[in-house]
């Protein structure tokens, strides 16, 4: 690389000497920073511009300053995403994927205990049910997508907002909800940690593989922009990506991989089923 | 500081003696159904001290009050120099209200505040713009006559101290000053001397007649001891449950009425 | 005025030069706070803006109101009920806490100055924990729903509404309680007789402040599964609906400028 | 006393029936309210008694708290610094806005009372507006970051703080007031020379109370990035680590015995 | 209602005559560096009237402040009846104040409560437990004997005003009405009378003297008016700078000496 080269990139990609970069937290944000700092450095090498990485606690700030061009770079939730594309037209480059070099992906489930008398999602009907966060997407939407295919009805059983999907957790060990929803990726995590026990527990009811989160741009930003942080962020080193890939469950991590519009078409349907975005979309 | 030097109502030529400078026709005013003043008609003129005599809860505060628009009567006129108050509004009302001045019976002073800053506030109808805002600012001027209204009333070697750490009487000798900083030509005092000693009640007295008859502003003072009033006031008001039972010269305020001003009436009021 | 005004020299403020020394260090504090905020915040007006369009678009979305009634407006009464009853027990329920609190922590009021120091560091701590971490102690305890949440409420507010009325106790004239101090009345007398009844409206003021707050603090209730309006505040900005949202809004705007006017009725029949 | 004490019969009090009455009416309402919501919440001390055992099984996850400097304590601080930065702008830079409505919404001070009902349906709108809102519309002009935290903080505590502001300025004594009104002093000097240095000592209580709410106020500025002690907070939640979590809290703590503190000074040294 | 009939201070036999019940020594108090008190002694007596006389600022407030524990003197020893206050803690000096009553110049009345109310707090020292919790809950005997507290002082008809609502000379009386209903044994009473019309003032100075002569109790009354100590006076004390100058028979009080207590000193103090 000439010298000349990288003030011509820092010129067109970096163009207030550092680029945003926007981390919805997702399962278990404890030391995410950190982890996100390895990335974004070795994004920020490759761009040759200064990456800052912001982390939010809900994807609603993210997707409005992205919309108004505020913030460059975007990482989301699945349904965050499908937010970040309808509402400021973001475009998903790559997420995270295996060590094999395929697209990571995660469940929801829900959970009862060992003992419990609820042995299928049926069993729920009347029962207490501890939910994430509104509008995550294993700890809100797809919980209630499962229900709702199931035939129950929102009323037939007390659904109650734990704030999060470890206070979900938090709320079935310490027995206070029949039932509660936890995601594969929680349900690594808290294993480590030694906060869950899943001999104690049994799954009523798990969801179809959902792809992890993508990383963003928008779809309006400069073509050359948009492929050099696609190419910067495919050419990253799996030990870079290894900090973050933990927490999404992707262990041993891989590289990052391609993704598209179409990879989260599922999460489309799956949002304009449950009422959450205008059919026009 | 071109503030200070405006012309004050006191640079205006006196008016002739008989025209009343105030004059108060039939106040009227209650409380809770409880009548506290009656139809109440008096007149103040340039030069003169009027003393307003009357047992306790006869009225005298609030008489003063309606005057100062403290109190709303529900009946009355008041004529400020031939204008009525109550046809005034905003600016003009609160000029005119600046020509009287007034003593409170609770004194009313800032007790944060320097004595001193307490009396130059007294100017404030006076000054405006920025060196009205904070003590701080305000012109030397002012300052410099504020330490003339204290040294009035006896009280210049304590014009730093904060004014809620004077004594009783040096806090009500604070209130005076600060009413003679405000260069009115109507004074109002209630009970300006209550808690003064007795030189020093002496001394303000004659200060309020001096007022009066050399610099020619009206005065009104309730006061509780009629030897004072005897001593340094030109004329009389005598109230007893509202009413005004006597008016009139100083001369004419004899035993028996006296002692009917003070005889307690439970009946009434 | 044809005589002269008469003007004497104001003599020197004592300690004149400590005084200014003392404030111009106060202000120089202030001003290098300041500017370290002003860096690590990232100040810039510059950027408000040129980013006013995205404000215009982002208010252009939520008007006007979606007063579909079905969809929004009733249920954000129906939500709004719920949060009216979390926060008036969260409030009336800490009035006893706080009250016992507020007297212990006012040093006009306190029996002994160290009931006043371990008064005033039990209403730190409650002011320190958060409100959702509170709600965490109590879910594990009750399960999710509103009742964790009002427990939650009444724990903070104890830590809120003692400090405010120890503070106002402390700023009102004493010399009644003083008075009553010198008849011989124990402290609990000096307090009911005189104390209180000089503050009353504020303290009327205050609670209905808290009030308020409470019915808005359903935000975090939210979080404990003890829904409400803010739960559904919530839910509209995740979905983008602002203009369900402003609904909603308007909605807790009603409902405070009632809370505020009772606070004003109140506060005027306690006049004297 | 050897002579008997004497005394005499109370004459009855005025209106004695309907005072009675309407007080027994509120009492009423009161109650009923109570009722509803102690059930609309459902409210069951027992389930708090039953579920003891969750509580201190979640509090002896948080004890001992975990006091290693690198991972927890410095960070601890470091977002605190930033929090603290926020919650002094956002405190500060709302004074003049706050201070201005308050005066023109104190009934004893504003100039007219379509200006005092004006400024109050302004103080309950900002007060109405989630800070989450603000702080959303904000990131939509400045982009994520503190900078759009303290602007969201700056317009809900003007609502707060004004509301505040103008309550204490309605409940002092306005004597010193009237006294400045009849020198035919303007409204704003009344305000200057009298309203406020009456209620210096209440209005920098207030004041700091909010700095230590603002500095606490994790919920707008995890949402919008500004990251600080709140979201550590949360972050330990999430983490299970609670005891972690309790020495983010102690050191929230100390913060805000020292701002008490802080009040405390500078309210001595404003007292007469 | 048993609590109304426990011994009252007033009940125990009263000590021989010549035994002073207070007896305040070398009392010392400054502001600031400023010295307000310097060196009082004095003593009250049952069965007399003691009158204090002195300058506005002159130290009287302070003195009957520092006696009552709400100031706290540099040096000097307060006895209560052969008791050193400073010795007790607790209850026991609660209760050795409570056989002290004070009338304050700043009145300090509970505006919002009625002046019936503020009367019954006086007797606040003596009633405990669940009646004293709230003017509802007083016993009726307590009321009673308010009501004719207040009767006392001319102001029975007013008993359900609040007292925030009395002028200013009514309120006074409610002061003075509130510290005879707490049936102390020493009367500290500071300008007692000084909002109240002439024959208003007599009546109360001539109560505070039946007070002492008949049910012996000591009084100490601060007096801006001569006439009036002369009138109801045993003993004067005249203040000046903080200090004694002088203390004696009413009879001694000569013009000289009441010309040297009022004359202005702007160099000391
Ligand atoms: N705000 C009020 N509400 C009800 N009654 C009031 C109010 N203000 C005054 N009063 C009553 O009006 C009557 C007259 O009061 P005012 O203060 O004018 O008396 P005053 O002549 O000044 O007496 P004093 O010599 O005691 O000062 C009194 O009986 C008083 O109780
Ligand atoms: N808290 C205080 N701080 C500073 N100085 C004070 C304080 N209280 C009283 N003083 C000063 O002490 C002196 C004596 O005050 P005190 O109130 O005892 O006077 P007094 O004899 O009662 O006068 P008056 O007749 O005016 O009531 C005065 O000069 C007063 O300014
Ligand atoms: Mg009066
Ligand atoms: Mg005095």
């Amino acid at each position: 690389e000439t010298p000349a080269k990288a003030d011509a990139q820092a010129s067109s990609f970096c163009p207030n000497g550092e680029l945003k970069f926007g981390i919805e937290p997702f399962e278990d944000p404890s030391k995410l920073e950190p982890a996100y700092n390895v990335l974004a450095a070795a994004l920020g090498k490759e761009l040759n511009c200064k990456v800052e990485v912001q982390v939010v606690e809900d994807y609603a700030a993210e997707v409005l300053s992205m919309r108004n061009g505020k913030l460059d770079i975007g990482q989301f939730g699945p349904m965050g995403y499908v937010f970040a594309s309808t509402k400021a037209n973001a475009e998903p480059l790559v997420s995270f994927g295996t060590a094999d070099g395929k697209l990571s992906s995660y469940t929801a489930g829900i959970w009862v205990p060992k003992d419990s008398p609820i042995k299928s999602i049926d069993d729920l009907r009347g029962k207490d049910l501890a939910l994430g966060s509104v509008g995550s997407t294993s700890g809100d939407v797809l919980p209630r997508f499962g229900l709702k295919k199931a035939g129950i009805a929102e009323d037939e059983l007390n659904m109650n907002y734990a704030g999060g999907h470890p206070e979900a957790l938090i709320a079935l060990t310490k027995g206070t909800v029949d039932a509660a929803q936890i995601n594969s990726q929680t349900l690594a995590s808290a294993q480590e940690a030694g906060n869950f026990d899943p001999a104690n527990f049994r799954q009523v009811w798990e969801s179809e593989a959902i792809p992890n989160d993508p990383i963003t741009v928008s779809a309006d930003a400069n073509p050359a922009f948009k492929s050099a942080v696609k190419d910067a962020l495919l050419n990253l080193a799996p030990a870079d990506i290894e900090a973050v890939g933990k927490f999404l469950d992707v262990s041993p991590a891989g590289g990052m991989v391609e993704v598209s519009k179409e990879t989260y078409s599922p999460l489309f349907d799956l949002a304009s089923t449950m009422g959450l975005t205008e059919d026009d979309i | 500081m071109t503030t200070l030097n405006l012309p004050t109502p006191l640079a205006l030529p006196a008016p002739p003696a008989d025209e009343p400078i105030l004059r108060v026709s039939n106040l009227t005013k209650s409380f809770g159904g409880r009548t506290v003043l009656d139809g109440v008609d008096f007149t103040l003129h340039r030069g003169s001290v009027v003393a307003f005599l009357g047992a306790n809860g006869s009225g005298k505060s609030t008489t003063l009050k309606c005057v100062m628009g403290l109190e709303t009567p529900e009946a009355g006129s008041i004529q400020l120099d031939g204008t009525e108050l109550s046809n005034l509004r905003g600016g003009e009302l609160t000029r005119a209200r600046a020509s009287v001045a007034m003593v409170f019976q609770k004194i009313h002073l800032v007790p944060r505040r320097t004595a001193l800053e307490n009396v130059c506030a007294g100017a404030l109808g006076r000054i405006s713009g920025p060196a009205s805002v904070s003590p701080m600012f305000f012109p030397r001027e002012l300052k410099e006559e504020a330490m003339a209204a204290l040294a009035r009333v006896g009280l210049a070697d304590r014009a730093h101290e904060k004014a809620g750490r004077l004594s009783g009487g040096q806090a009500q000798r604070v209130a005076v000053a600060r009413a003679l900083c405000q260069r009115a030509s109507v004074l109002l005092a209630d009970e300006p001397v209550s808690a003064l000693d007795p030189r020093a009640a002496e001394e303000v007295m004659a200060l309020l007649a001096e007022l009066a008859h050399e610099e020619n502003l009206a005065v009104a003072a309730v006061l509780h001891q009629p030897d004072l009033a005897m001593r340094h006031a030109d004329h009389v008001i005598g109230l007893i449950n509202g009413r005004i039972e006597y008016s009139g010269e100083i001369s004419g305020l004899d035993a028996s009425m006296l002692s009917r001003l003070y005889t307690p009436n439970r009946v009434a009021a | 005025m044809s005589t002269p005004v008469a003007t004497l020299s104001v003599p020197k403020v004592p300690n004149a030069g400590w005084r200014m020394t003392s404030i111009l260090t106060a202000i120089a504090v202030f001003i290098v706070f300041h500017v370290f905020a002003l860096r690590g915040t990232d100040f810039q007006l510059s950027a408000l803006v040129s980013g006013a369009e995205g404000m215009a678009s982002f208010l252009a979305d939520a008007f006007p109101p979606d007063l579909d009634w079905d969809k929004v407006v009733a249920p954000a009464l129906k939500a709004t009920t719920v949060t009216l009853w979390i926060g008036l027990l969260g409030t009336t329920l800490s009035i006893p806490s706080a009250l016992l609190l507020a007297v212990f922590a006012s040093r006009t009021t306190t029996p002994h100055p160290w009931v006043y120091q371990l008064s005033r560091a039990i209403l730190s701590f409650f002011r320190a924990v958060p409100d959702i971490v509170f709600a965490l102690i109590f879910v594990t305890a009750v399960g999710l729903g509103p009742f964790a949440g009002v427990l939650a409420l009444i724990c903070h507010n104890t830590g809120v509404m003692g400090k405010l009325w120890a503070e106002s106790m402390e700023e009102t004239d004493s010399g009644p309680q003083q008075a009553l101090s010198t008849a011989g009345a124990s402290r609990f007398q000096q307090v009911t007789h005189a104390a209180l009844p000089m503050v009353l409206g504020q303290f009327v003021g205050l609670l209905l402040y808290r009030f308020d707050v409470n019915v808005r603090s359903s935000l975090v209730l939210g979080l404990v599964g003890a829904g409400g309006i803010g739960l559904l505040i919530n839910q509209s900005i995740k979905s983008f609906r602002f203009d369900a949202m402003l609904t909603q809004i308007l909605v807790v705007l009603v409902l405070i400028i009632l809370v505020d006017q009772l606070s004003s009725f109140i506060r005027r029949k306690l006049e004297v």
